[in-house]
């Protein structure tokens, strides 16, 4: 079966993207497909490059990017929350004359379009609220 | 063709829920057909006579009115939720079907995909 | 001693502490989601001077359902109630 | 349908509108804050299955204190509770 | 010397609040006199029997048993919310003072700033 | 009188740090001192270089920017809660050999001791809850 997942919350900052990490490799581990993790609002969060929790915390982020390499998951950040919330990759940061890009290997940044092909072409769509 | 409901529960401007969530349901109606259900302070999006200037916020609500063009097929709201603050389907911008709570019950399970916070 | 509250009251229990703890001399700033409160006939059982924040109440479009013991005030009355209380609790 | 809820129930109403808004059928998973729900007998009067994360519910300290009609569950068993639903709704 | 509170109002794990206060409480104490107030889900912050292993997540339930080492004065809890929750001060893993509503407001009003989410 | 403001929220995502900015300007308009701006939690992010809202919205952490300018404000982000959401500055960025830095100027990165010491040397503490 194949799964849309949606992240709604920041790393650490709720449990949201913990919980949506578990369920990830649970749904992998049982043979199951992921189409697509969408992360919305605060959730673009999770694909900072420049997070340095503790040593003794998981790093969500890099959990996510490992999932995805091993996986060839598709994690999508939603373009116009990323703008607000100062998460751009190196294209947007060009376009807005930034000085720098934040968003981690393995995400891509696009619009709101991948959330809705992701609730009509998986089986099922599964939220993360904040 | 999926049908898609996108439920709004967080009144405006004390979050970014409200203004985002809406984007979304723009979106989706581009793509499917979709349907809103408001519960919640989720109703204060669409009250009347919201003017943010002073806030130096936008005034998004007014974007709620233009849903019907995008072809959102129905706004709902939790009848319920209504009374409990006082409010009217008048005092609200939009058109709106208001349901008792069994009507919410059988409005999610008519849809394939619920999104919104 | 001065209290905020800037949540809906039907969003958690911001509203309900500040009134649990309240003492004689103090007063409520309601903000942001917290002016849902101001329509509410709930605020008419609360003794204290209650305040709320007139850009949030019109953003909201809640100017005419104000309950008429509730007082608008800008950000430079909140700042004055502020230097006329000894302390601030933000309930949230 | 297949509903799970994520606050604690003294934090919003997020529980309220799920066992509102549940029709026959339907199940509910309780994760991160909404174990919290599992621990007290509101949770009793509700007759859809109810299930727990129990990796939430042992980060809480809350496995004693479960009420007998929550079973523990797995992210596996989520995962296969979301295959047996045609939808799901994350009431928060 | 000013005296501080703390108030911890959110329950551990599901946000990062419970964490960061505790942190702040660790260095408030190191400067000032200070005292810890729980209220609503904070009190399960001192739940006995905490074990987030499998949540990946620290276990920092343990700090609070320190807080006294610290030179944090008193840890209160509201004997109302203690009560809502089904819980008794033994089930705490920290002594702690048990106050009613009036007893809380006594106590805000002896402090000289009161922090905290 | 000297204030203290804590603010809690990010930007956009809650309006604290909008109430936070509105309660500054009318202090410093009443003749008031701000001691400390003291970022705390996920109001970090009021901090970011790379924010780039709609330019039909205000932009938070720009108008931090300007009213610090204007008024020699000390805008304080917590270092803790900033290397979990990853806003860095260069130091922190070399430190922990991320590729990139993105504190903007006029914030600061510091401790939780900037916390306690405005709490115990200004005349009020305020905090802007998310």
């Amino acid at each position: 079966m194949k799964f849309a997942i949606v992240v709604h919350g920041a790393p650490y900052s709720s449990q949201s993207s913990l919980s949506a990490l578990h369920f990830a490799r649970a749904a992998l581990a049982s043979g199951h497909e992921i189409y697509r993790v969408f992360f919305y609002h605060d959730g673009v969060l999770n694909g900072t490059a420049l997070a340095a929790p503790p040593q003794d915390e998981i790093d969500i982020p890099s959990a996510w990017q490992a999932l995805a390499r091993e996986h060839t998951l598709d994690l999508v950040v939603c373009i116009a929350s990323s703008l607000r919330r100062g998460l751009l990759d190196e294209t947007e940061a060009d376009r807005y004359e930034k000085p720098a890009a934040n968003l981690a290997p393995g995400f891509v940044i696009s619009g709101l379009g991948q959330l809705i092909d992701g609730a009509l072409n998986a089986d099922r769509t599964i939220t993360f609220c904040a | 063709m999926k049908r898609i409901l996108f439920i709004q529960r967080h009144g405006p401007h004390g979050s970014l829920f409200g203004q985002e969530t809406l984007d979304a349901i723009l979106m989706g109606s581009a793509f499917a057909s979709c349907s809103v259900l408001l519960l919640e302070d989720g109703i204060y999006q669409v009250l009347k006579g919201q003017d943010a200037g002073q806030l130096e916020s936008r005034d998004y609500s007014v974007t709620y009115g233009a849903l019907r063009d995008y072809g959102v097929e129905t706004i709902y709201v939790s009848a319920r939720h209504l009374a409990a603050r006082g409010l009217a389907t008048e005092d609200l911008l939009v058109e709106t079907v208001p349901l008792d709570d069994a009507g919410v019950t059988g409005l999610l399970h008519e849809h394939d995909v619920i999104l919104g916070a | 001693m001065l209290h905020t509250v800037n949540k809906s009251p039907f969003a958690g229990s911001a509203l309900d502490n500040c009134l649990a703890f309240l003492a004689g001399g103090d007063e409520i700033v309601l903000l942001e989601d917290g002016v849902v409160a101001a329509t509410l006939d709930i605020i008419d059982r609360c003794e204290a001077p209650i305040y709320a924040i007139e850009a949030d109440v019109k953003a909201r479009g809640l100017s005419a359902r104000l309950r008429s013991t509730v007082k608008l005030i800008g950000y430079d009355e909140f700042v004055n109630l502020c230097t006329m209380h000894n302390s601030i609790r933000s309930w949230s």
